[in-house]
Protein backbone atom coordinates (compact mmCIF):
# COMPACT_ATOMS: atom_id res chain seq x y z
CA UNK A 1 0.00 0.00 0.00
CA UNK A 2 1.48 3.23 -1.10
CA UNK A 3 0.59 6.70 -2.34
CA UNK A 4 3.28 8.53 -4.21
CA UNK A 5 3.64 11.70 -5.80
CA UNK A 6 6.61 11.85 -8.31
CA UNK A 7 7.86 14.76 -10.76
CA UNK A 8 9.46 12.03 -13.04
CA UNK A 9 7.52 10.24 -15.64
CA UNK A 10 5.27 6.72 -14.89
CA UNK A 11 6.02 3.56 -15.71
CA UNK A 12 3.09 1.17 -15.73
CA UNK A 13 4.82 -1.98 -15.79
CA UNK A 14 7.45 -1.07 -13.21
CA UNK A 15 4.53 0.20 -10.69
CA UNK A 16 2.47 -3.25 -11.45
CA UNK A 17 5.56 -5.50 -10.83
CA UNK A 18 5.67 -3.95 -7.34
CA UNK A 19 2.78 -5.53 -6.68
CA UNK A 20 3.20 -8.86 -8.13
CA UNK A 21 1.74 -11.91 -5.39
CA UNK A 22 1.13 -15.14 -6.76
CA UNK A 23 -1.94 -15.33 -4.94
CA UNK A 24 -2.56 -12.50 -6.77
CA UNK A 25 -5.25 -14.22 -9.91
CA UNK A 26 -6.61 -10.86 -11.20
CA UNK A 27 -5.04 -7.10 -11.50
CA UNK A 28 -6.60 -4.22 -12.41
CA UNK A 29 -5.10 -1.13 -13.58
CA UNK A 30 -6.40 2.70 -14.20
CA UNK A 31 -4.12 4.96 -16.23
CA UNK A 32 -4.96 8.90 -16.40
CA UNK A 33 -3.67 10.66 -19.68
CA UNK A 34 -3.61 14.25 -20.09
CA UNK A 35 -5.97 14.42 -23.37
CA UNK A 36 -5.35 16.65 -25.88
CA UNK A 37 -8.98 18.12 -25.72
CA UNK A 38 -11.33 19.82 -22.08
CA UNK A 39 -14.77 20.63 -22.71
CA UNK A 40 -14.48 21.90 -26.25
CA UNK A 41 -10.70 23.41 -25.61
CA UNK A 42 -7.48 21.97 -27.23
CA UNK A 43 -5.10 21.78 -24.20
CA UNK A 44 -1.36 21.98 -25.30
CA UNK A 45 -0.02 21.27 -21.58
CA UNK A 46 -0.58 20.78 -17.94
CA UNK A 47 0.81 21.85 -14.54
CA UNK A 48 -0.41 19.46 -11.45
CA UNK A 49 0.93 21.18 -8.43
CA UNK A 50 -0.17 19.13 -5.06
CA UNK A 51 0.04 20.13 -1.25
CA UNK A 52 2.50 17.07 -0.49
CA UNK A 53 2.56 16.89 3.55
CA UNK A 54 -1.55 16.29 3.38
CA UNK A 55 -1.66 14.53 -0.21
CA UNK A 56 0.40 11.41 1.19
CA UNK A 57 -1.62 11.50 4.32
CA UNK A 58 -4.87 11.51 2.37
CA UNK A 59 -3.89 9.05 -0.28
CA UNK A 60 -2.50 6.84 2.45
CA UNK A 61 -6.10 6.81 3.83
CA UNK A 62 -7.98 5.83 0.74
CA UNK A 63 -5.35 2.86 0.25
CA UNK A 64 -6.89 2.00 3.79
CA UNK A 65 -9.92 2.20 3.35
CA UNK A 66 -9.52 0.24 -0.20
CA UNK A 67 -8.10 -2.32 1.77
CA UNK A 68 -10.81 -2.47 4.07
CA UNK A 69 -13.54 -2.57 2.00
CA UNK A 70 -12.85 -4.92 -0.49
CA UNK A 71 -10.74 -8.37 -0.40
CA UNK A 72 -7.62 -7.17 -2.19
CA UNK A 73 -3.69 -8.09 -1.44
CA UNK A 74 -2.30 -4.95 -2.74
CA UNK A 75 -2.76 -1.17 -3.86
CA UNK A 76 -1.12 1.57 -5.02
CA UNK A 77 -1.82 5.06 -6.21
CA UNK A 78 1.07 7.32 -7.84
CA UNK A 79 0.43 10.67 -9.00
CA UNK A 80 2.70 13.31 -11.04
CA UNK A 81 3.16 16.66 -10.53
CA UNK A 82 4.46 19.51 -12.63
CA UNK A 83 4.55 20.44 -16.24
CA UNK A 84 2.67 17.63 -18.68
CA UNK A 85 1.45 17.60 -22.17
CA UNK A 86 -0.96 15.52 -23.86
CA UNK A 87 -0.61 11.84 -24.02
CA UNK A 88 1.74 11.61 -20.71
CA UNK A 89 0.64 9.55 -17.83
CA UNK A 90 -0.86 11.66 -14.55
CA UNK A 91 -2.17 8.98 -12.52
CA UNK A 92 -1.45 5.51 -12.26
CA UNK A 93 -3.63 3.35 -9.93
CA UNK A 94 -3.17 -0.79 -9.22
CA UNK A 95 -4.78 -3.01 -7.53
CA UNK A 96 -4.34 -6.80 -7.38
CA UNK A 97 -6.63 -9.35 -5.90
CA UNK A 98 -7.25 -13.00 -5.56
CA UNK A 99 -10.89 -12.41 -7.36
CA UNK A 100 -11.48 -9.55 -10.02
CA UNK A 101 -14.54 -8.53 -8.79
CA UNK A 102 -12.96 -6.71 -5.72
CA UNK A 103 -9.74 -5.89 -7.54
CA UNK A 104 -12.09 -3.63 -10.44
CA UNK A 105 -14.31 -2.12 -7.26
CA UNK A 106 -11.09 -0.88 -5.23
CA UNK A 107 -9.30 0.11 -8.09
CA UNK A 108 -12.64 2.50 -9.16
CA UNK A 109 -13.05 3.62 -5.44
CA UNK A 110 -9.11 4.88 -5.29
CA UNK A 111 -9.32 6.80 -8.06
CA UNK A 112 -12.62 8.69 -7.28
CA UNK A 113 -11.73 9.08 -4.00
CA UNK A 114 -8.12 10.43 -5.08
CA UNK A 115 -9.77 12.63 -7.40
CA UNK A 116 -12.30 14.03 -5.32
CA UNK A 117 -10.23 14.45 -1.50
CA UNK A 118 -6.60 14.90 -2.88
CA UNK A 119 -4.80 18.29 -2.68
CA UNK A 120 -3.64 18.21 -6.26
CA UNK A 121 -4.39 21.12 -8.65
CA UNK A 122 -4.71 21.07 -12.33
CA UNK A 123 -4.04 24.36 -14.47
CA UNK A 124 -4.73 23.81 -18.06
CA UNK A 125 -2.96 25.44 -21.09
CA UNK A 126 -5.12 26.22 -23.70
CA UNK A 127 -4.20 26.90 -27.43
CA UNK A 128 -3.92 30.72 -27.60
CA UNK A 129 -2.41 31.03 -24.19
CA UNK A 130 -5.11 31.19 -22.19
CA UNK A 131 -5.23 29.01 -18.87
CA UNK A 132 -7.42 27.77 -15.83
CA UNK A 133 -7.48 26.13 -12.95
CA UNK A 134 -9.87 23.58 -13.10
CA UNK A 135 -12.60 23.33 -10.87
CA UNK A 136 -11.67 27.02 -9.51
CA UNK A 137 -13.96 29.43 -11.82
CA UNK A 138 -16.14 31.51 -9.44
CA UNK A 139 -17.78 33.58 -12.89
CA UNK A 140 -18.11 32.14 -16.41
CA UNK A 141 -19.20 28.60 -17.70
CA UNK A 142 -17.32 27.10 -15.55
CA UNK A 143 -18.33 28.43 -12.00
CA UNK A 144 -20.54 26.14 -10.10
CA UNK A 145 -23.98 26.90 -10.76
CA UNK A 146 -23.70 28.55 -14.06
CA UNK A 147 -25.11 27.90 -16.96
CA UNK A 148 -28.57 25.74 -18.10
CA UNK B 1 -2.50 38.73 18.21
CA UNK B 2 -1.03 35.66 17.03
CA UNK B 3 1.88 35.01 14.22
CA UNK B 4 0.91 31.88 11.81
CA UNK B 5 2.50 30.92 8.47
CA UNK B 6 0.22 30.43 5.83
CA UNK B 7 1.23 28.34 2.55
CA UNK B 8 -0.19 28.96 -0.84
CA UNK B 9 -1.60 26.34 -3.57
CA UNK B 10 -2.88 26.65 -7.45
CA UNK B 11 -5.20 29.57 -8.10
CA UNK B 12 -4.72 30.93 -4.75
CA UNK B 13 -0.88 31.38 -4.67
CA UNK B 14 -1.06 32.60 -8.23
CA UNK B 15 -3.00 35.63 -7.10
CA UNK B 16 -1.87 36.38 -3.58
CA UNK B 17 2.04 35.83 -5.99
CA UNK B 18 3.81 34.41 -3.19
CA UNK B 19 4.15 30.23 -1.99
CA UNK B 20 3.95 31.02 1.74
CA UNK B 21 4.30 34.13 4.02
CA UNK B 22 3.91 34.61 8.28
CA UNK B 23 1.15 36.78 9.24
CA UNK B 24 0.38 38.36 12.38
CA UNK B 25 -3.53 38.71 13.43
CA UNK B 26 -6.49 39.03 15.99
CA UNK B 27 -8.33 36.28 13.90
CA UNK B 28 -9.35 34.00 15.93
CA UNK B 29 -10.23 30.91 13.45
CA UNK B 30 -8.79 30.15 10.47
CA UNK B 31 -12.51 31.20 9.13
CA UNK B 32 -11.81 34.51 10.26
CA UNK B 33 -8.31 34.64 8.92
CA UNK B 34 -9.67 33.49 5.32
CA UNK B 35 -12.26 36.62 4.99
CA UNK B 36 -9.29 38.94 6.03
CA UNK B 37 -7.05 38.32 3.97
CA UNK B 38 -9.72 37.83 0.86
CA UNK B 39 -10.47 41.15 1.39
CA UNK B 40 -6.57 42.20 1.71
CA UNK B 41 -5.61 40.39 -1.58
CA UNK B 42 -8.52 40.14 -3.50
CA UNK B 43 -9.38 36.50 -3.46
CA UNK B 44 -11.29 35.28 -5.59
CA UNK B 45 -12.85 32.08 -4.07
CA UNK B 46 -15.00 32.44 -1.36
CA UNK B 47 -14.66 30.25 1.47
CA UNK B 48 -17.08 27.69 1.40
CA UNK B 49 -15.75 26.17 -1.78
CA UNK B 50 -12.30 26.10 -0.02
CA UNK B 51 -11.35 23.83 3.03
CA UNK B 52 -8.70 24.49 5.22
CA UNK B 53 -5.21 22.08 6.86
CA UNK B 54 -4.67 23.06 10.23
CA UNK B 55 -0.42 21.98 10.63
CA UNK B 56 -0.68 19.54 7.62
CA UNK B 57 -4.28 17.72 8.35
CA UNK B 58 -7.79 18.51 7.62
CA UNK B 59 -9.33 21.28 10.23
CA UNK B 60 -11.98 23.59 11.10
CA UNK B 61 -12.84 26.63 9.80
CA UNK B 62 -13.87 27.68 13.40
CA UNK B 63 -11.07 25.78 14.73
CA UNK B 64 -8.91 28.24 17.76
CA UNK B 65 -6.01 29.77 16.37
CA UNK B 66 -2.84 28.92 17.98
CA UNK B 67 0.36 31.32 17.62
CA UNK B 68 3.06 29.14 15.55
CA UNK B 69 0.00 27.11 13.41
CA UNK B 70 0.92 26.73 9.55
CA UNK B 71 -2.39 26.56 7.52
CA UNK B 72 -3.73 26.11 3.82
CA UNK B 73 -6.15 26.92 2.08
CA UNK B 74 -7.47 23.90 0.24
CA UNK B 75 -8.99 25.20 -3.48
CA UNK B 76 -11.04 22.76 -5.20
CA UNK B 77 -9.08 19.82 -5.56
CA UNK B 78 -8.72 18.29 -9.64
CA UNK B 79 -6.40 15.66 -9.38
CA UNK B 80 -6.01 13.00 -11.97
CA UNK C 1 -10.61 -3.47 -31.52
CA UNK C 2 -8.63 -6.54 -31.56
CA UNK C 3 -8.92 -10.25 -29.90
CA UNK C 4 -5.74 -12.20 -30.14
CA UNK C 5 -5.05 -15.71 -29.47
CA UNK C 6 -1.21 -16.56 -28.50
CA UNK C 7 1.11 -19.06 -27.29
CA UNK C 8 3.95 -16.51 -26.25
CA UNK C 9 4.09 -14.23 -22.99
CA UNK C 10 1.78 -11.18 -22.88
CA UNK C 11 3.53 -7.87 -22.81
CA UNK C 12 1.12 -5.43 -21.19
CA UNK C 13 2.88 -1.83 -21.72
CA UNK C 14 3.41 -3.37 -25.09
CA UNK C 15 -0.44 -3.77 -25.78
CA UNK C 16 -1.52 -0.73 -23.64
CA UNK C 17 0.78 1.26 -26.12
CA UNK C 18 -1.34 -0.11 -28.92
CA UNK C 19 -4.79 1.89 -27.77
CA UNK C 20 -2.43 5.18 -27.44
CA UNK C 21 -5.10 7.72 -28.37
CA UNK C 22 -4.56 11.19 -27.38
CA UNK C 23 -8.63 11.77 -26.83
CA UNK C 24 -8.04 9.31 -24.01
CA UNK C 25 -8.40 10.43 -20.52
CA UNK C 26 -8.22 6.78 -19.34
CA UNK C 27 -7.16 3.71 -20.04
CA UNK C 28 -8.39 0.85 -17.68
CA UNK C 29 -6.52 -2.82 -17.48
CA UNK C 30 -6.98 -5.68 -16.27
CA UNK C 31 -4.41 -8.75 -15.93
CA UNK C 32 -5.79 -12.14 -15.27
CA UNK C 33 -3.02 -14.11 -13.96
CA UNK C 34 -2.22 -17.97 -13.13
CA UNK C 35 -2.70 -18.43 -8.80
CA UNK C 36 -1.09 -20.74 -7.10
CA UNK C 37 -4.33 -21.92 -5.27
CA UNK C 38 -7.54 -22.96 -6.48
CA UNK C 39 -10.55 -23.62 -4.40
CA UNK C 40 -7.99 -24.78 -1.73
CA UNK C 41 -5.21 -26.97 -3.82
CA UNK C 42 -1.84 -25.99 -4.85
CA UNK C 43 -1.78 -25.25 -8.23
CA UNK C 44 1.80 -25.79 -10.13
CA UNK C 45 0.82 -25.00 -13.57
CA UNK C 46 -2.24 -25.18 -15.96
CA UNK C 47 -3.02 -25.84 -19.94
CA UNK C 48 -5.00 -23.23 -21.62
CA UNK C 49 -6.36 -24.81 -25.01
CA UNK C 50 -8.21 -22.97 -27.51
CA UNK C 51 -11.09 -23.34 -30.18
CA UNK C 52 -9.34 -20.75 -32.69
CA UNK C 53 -11.65 -19.41 -35.20
CA UNK C 54 -14.47 -19.78 -32.88
CA UNK C 55 -12.86 -17.53 -30.18
CA UNK C 56 -11.65 -15.72 -32.38
CA UNK C 57 -15.06 -14.49 -33.62
CA UNK C 58 -16.67 -14.66 -29.76
CA UNK C 59 -14.05 -12.62 -28.66
CA UNK C 60 -14.13 -10.08 -31.72
CA UNK C 61 -18.13 -9.83 -31.14
CA UNK C 62 -17.54 -9.04 -27.34
CA UNK C 63 -15.15 -6.37 -28.06
CA UNK C 64 -17.71 -4.96 -30.56
CA UNK C 65 -20.58 -5.35 -28.46
CA UNK C 66 -18.41 -3.38 -25.73
CA UNK C 67 -17.84 -0.71 -28.51
CA UNK C 68 -21.40 -0.38 -28.77
CA UNK C 69 -22.60 -0.14 -25.14
CA UNK C 70 -20.12 1.94 -23.75
CA UNK C 71 -18.31 4.95 -25.32
CA UNK C 72 -15.06 4.02 -25.62
CA UNK C 73 -12.21 4.80 -27.77
CA UNK C 74 -10.10 1.36 -28.12
CA UNK C 75 -9.77 -2.05 -27.00
CA UNK C 76 -8.08 -5.23 -27.38
CA UNK C 77 -7.96 -9.06 -25.53
CA UNK C 78 -5.52 -10.93 -25.90
CA UNK C 79 -5.38 -14.57 -24.12
CA UNK C 80 -2.79 -16.65 -23.95
CA UNK C 81 -2.51 -20.52 -24.62
CA UNK C 82 -0.60 -23.69 -23.59
CA UNK C 83 1.37 -23.86 -20.59
CA UNK C 84 1.64 -21.56 -17.39
CA UNK C 85 2.72 -21.47 -13.88
CA UNK C 86 1.74 -19.20 -11.20
CA UNK C 87 2.24 -15.78 -11.71
CA UNK C 88 1.98 -15.82 -15.57
CA UNK C 89 -0.55 -13.23 -17.35
CA UNK C 90 -2.91 -15.69 -18.79
CA UNK C 91 -4.82 -12.63 -20.39
CA UNK C 92 -5.23 -9.32 -20.81
CA UNK C 93 -7.52 -6.55 -21.27
CA UNK C 94 -7.24 -2.96 -21.80
CA UNK C 95 -10.03 -0.35 -22.85
CA UNK C 96 -9.34 3.27 -23.34
CA UNK C 97 -11.63 6.10 -23.57
CA UNK C 98 -12.62 10.08 -22.78
CA UNK C 99 -13.95 9.80 -19.14
CA UNK C 100 -13.11 6.36 -16.92
CA UNK C 101 -16.54 5.42 -16.14
CA UNK C 102 -16.87 3.74 -19.42
CA UNK C 103 -13.58 2.94 -19.46
CA UNK C 104 -13.93 0.48 -16.22
CA UNK C 105 -17.59 -0.57 -17.14
CA UNK C 106 -16.37 -1.70 -20.66
CA UNK C 107 -13.06 -3.83 -19.54
CA UNK C 108 -15.33 -5.56 -16.69
CA UNK C 109 -17.71 -6.03 -19.16
CA UNK C 110 -15.53 -7.82 -21.54
CA UNK C 111 -13.07 -9.87 -18.85
CA UNK C 112 -16.71 -10.84 -17.76
CA UNK C 113 -18.26 -12.16 -21.36
CA UNK C 114 -14.76 -13.30 -22.39
CA UNK C 115 -14.58 -15.82 -19.48
CA UNK C 116 -18.64 -16.68 -19.72
CA UNK C 117 -18.54 -17.42 -23.52
CA UNK C 118 -15.32 -17.90 -25.60
CA UNK C 119 -14.45 -21.46 -26.12
CA UNK C 120 -10.84 -21.70 -24.15
CA UNK C 121 -10.61 -24.25 -21.56
CA UNK C 122 -8.60 -24.33 -18.51
CA UNK C 123 -6.45 -27.45 -17.32
CA UNK C 124 -5.17 -27.34 -13.06
CA UNK C 125 -1.92 -29.35 -12.28
CA UNK C 126 -2.16 -30.03 -8.61
CA UNK C 127 0.56 -30.74 -6.02
CA UNK C 128 0.55 -34.20 -6.51
CA UNK C 129 0.12 -34.88 -10.04
CA UNK C 130 -3.65 -34.57 -9.96
CA UNK C 131 -5.04 -32.13 -12.74
CA UNK C 132 -8.56 -31.46 -13.70
CA UNK C 133 -10.21 -29.70 -16.41
CA UNK C 134 -11.94 -26.23 -14.80
CA UNK C 135 -15.96 -26.66 -14.86
CA UNK C 136 -16.10 -29.61 -16.48
CA UNK C 137 -16.30 -32.15 -13.23
CA UNK C 138 -19.44 -34.48 -13.62
CA UNK C 139 -19.73 -35.60 -10.13
CA UNK C 140 -17.22 -34.65 -6.95
CA UNK C 141 -17.18 -31.34 -5.23
CA UNK C 142 -16.84 -29.51 -8.28
CA UNK C 143 -19.72 -30.90 -9.90
CA UNK C 144 -22.97 -28.18 -10.45
CA UNK C 145 -25.41 -28.40 -7.92
CA UNK C 146 -22.52 -30.15 -5.62
CA UNK C 147 -22.08 -29.26 -2.17
CA UNK C 148 -24.00 -27.19 0.44
CA UNK D 1 -25.78 -41.37 -44.11
CA UNK D 2 -23.51 -38.75 -43.99
CA UNK D 3 -19.86 -37.99 -43.16
CA UNK D 4 -18.85 -35.59 -40.84
CA UNK D 5 -15.42 -34.01 -39.18
CA UNK D 6 -15.42 -33.39 -35.42
CA UNK D 7 -12.73 -31.94 -33.51
CA UNK D 8 -12.91 -32.46 -30.25
CA UNK D 9 -11.33 -30.20 -27.57
CA UNK D 10 -9.98 -30.18 -23.61
CA UNK D 11 -11.86 -33.21 -21.45
CA UNK D 12 -13.67 -34.61 -24.40
CA UNK D 13 -9.96 -34.69 -26.48
CA UNK D 14 -8.76 -36.60 -23.57
CA UNK D 15 -11.79 -39.16 -23.67
CA UNK D 16 -12.03 -39.69 -27.13
CA UNK D 17 -7.92 -39.90 -27.16
CA UNK D 18 -7.72 -37.92 -30.47
CA UNK D 19 -8.12 -33.94 -31.32
CA UNK D 20 -10.50 -35.12 -34.75
CA UNK D 21 -12.16 -37.93 -36.75
CA UNK D 22 -14.23 -38.27 -39.59
CA UNK D 23 -17.60 -40.42 -38.91
CA UNK D 24 -19.84 -41.69 -40.75
CA UNK D 25 -23.46 -41.16 -39.17
CA UNK D 26 -27.23 -41.97 -39.85
CA UNK D 27 -28.42 -39.50 -37.17
CA UNK D 28 -29.75 -36.53 -38.42
CA UNK D 29 -28.75 -33.41 -35.68
CA UNK D 30 -25.91 -33.13 -33.68
CA UNK D 31 -27.65 -33.84 -30.58
CA UNK D 32 -28.22 -37.54 -31.67
CA UNK D 33 -24.50 -37.71 -32.79
CA UNK D 34 -23.89 -36.54 -29.69
CA UNK D 35 -25.72 -39.27 -27.46
CA UNK D 36 -24.41 -42.17 -29.91
CA UNK D 37 -21.05 -40.75 -29.41
CA UNK D 38 -21.46 -40.79 -25.76
CA UNK D 39 -22.62 -43.91 -25.38
CA UNK D 40 -19.51 -44.86 -27.69
CA UNK D 41 -16.85 -43.39 -25.76
CA UNK D 42 -17.95 -42.95 -22.03
CA UNK D 43 -18.04 -39.20 -22.40
CA UNK D 44 -18.47 -38.04 -18.72
CA UNK D 45 -20.54 -34.68 -20.05
CA UNK D 46 -23.88 -34.27 -20.53
CA UNK D 47 -25.24 -33.00 -23.55
CA UNK D 48 -26.83 -29.98 -21.10
CA UNK D 49 -23.38 -29.23 -20.30
CA UNK D 50 -22.30 -28.36 -24.18
CA UNK D 51 -22.66 -26.53 -26.97
CA UNK D 52 -22.31 -26.90 -30.23
CA UNK D 53 -20.39 -25.43 -33.09
CA UNK D 54 -21.52 -26.24 -36.70
CA UNK D 55 -18.73 -25.08 -39.56
CA UNK D 56 -17.22 -22.93 -36.91
CA UNK D 57 -20.07 -21.07 -35.76
CA UNK D 58 -22.23 -22.09 -32.16
CA UNK D 59 -25.39 -23.92 -33.84
CA UNK D 60 -28.22 -25.57 -32.73
CA UNK D 61 -28.62 -29.29 -31.54
CA UNK D 62 -31.89 -29.62 -33.40
CA UNK D 63 -30.05 -28.20 -36.65
CA UNK D 64 -30.11 -30.96 -39.55
CA UNK D 65 -26.80 -32.46 -40.53
CA UNK D 66 -24.92 -32.14 -43.55
CA UNK D 67 -22.45 -34.26 -45.38
CA UNK D 68 -19.06 -32.38 -44.82
CA UNK D 69 -19.78 -30.50 -41.85
CA UNK D 70 -17.65 -29.58 -39.05
CA UNK D 71 -18.54 -30.23 -35.36
CA UNK D 72 -16.79 -29.20 -31.92
CA UNK D 73 -18.52 -29.83 -28.88
CA UNK D 74 -17.57 -27.51 -26.64
CA UNK D 75 -17.46 -28.66 -23.05
CA UNK D 76 -17.97 -25.49 -20.36
CA UNK D 77 -15.59 -22.95 -21.06
CA UNK D 78 -12.78 -21.70 -18.48
CA UNK D 79 -10.92 -18.85 -19.91
CA UNK D 80 -9.46 -15.70 -17.41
Amino acid sequence: MSFTLTDTPLDPAALMRGLADVRAGACVSFEGRVRNHSEGSRVDALDYEAYGPLARTEGERILAEARERFAILGAACVHRTGHLVPGDLAVWVGVCSAHRGPAFEACRYIIDETKARVPIWKKEHYAGGATEWINCATRGPHAPGAGP
Amino acid sequence: MKTVRIQYFALLREQRGVSEESVTTGAGSPGELYRDLRKLHRFTLPQDRLRVAINEAFGSWDAELRDGDTLVFIPPVAGG
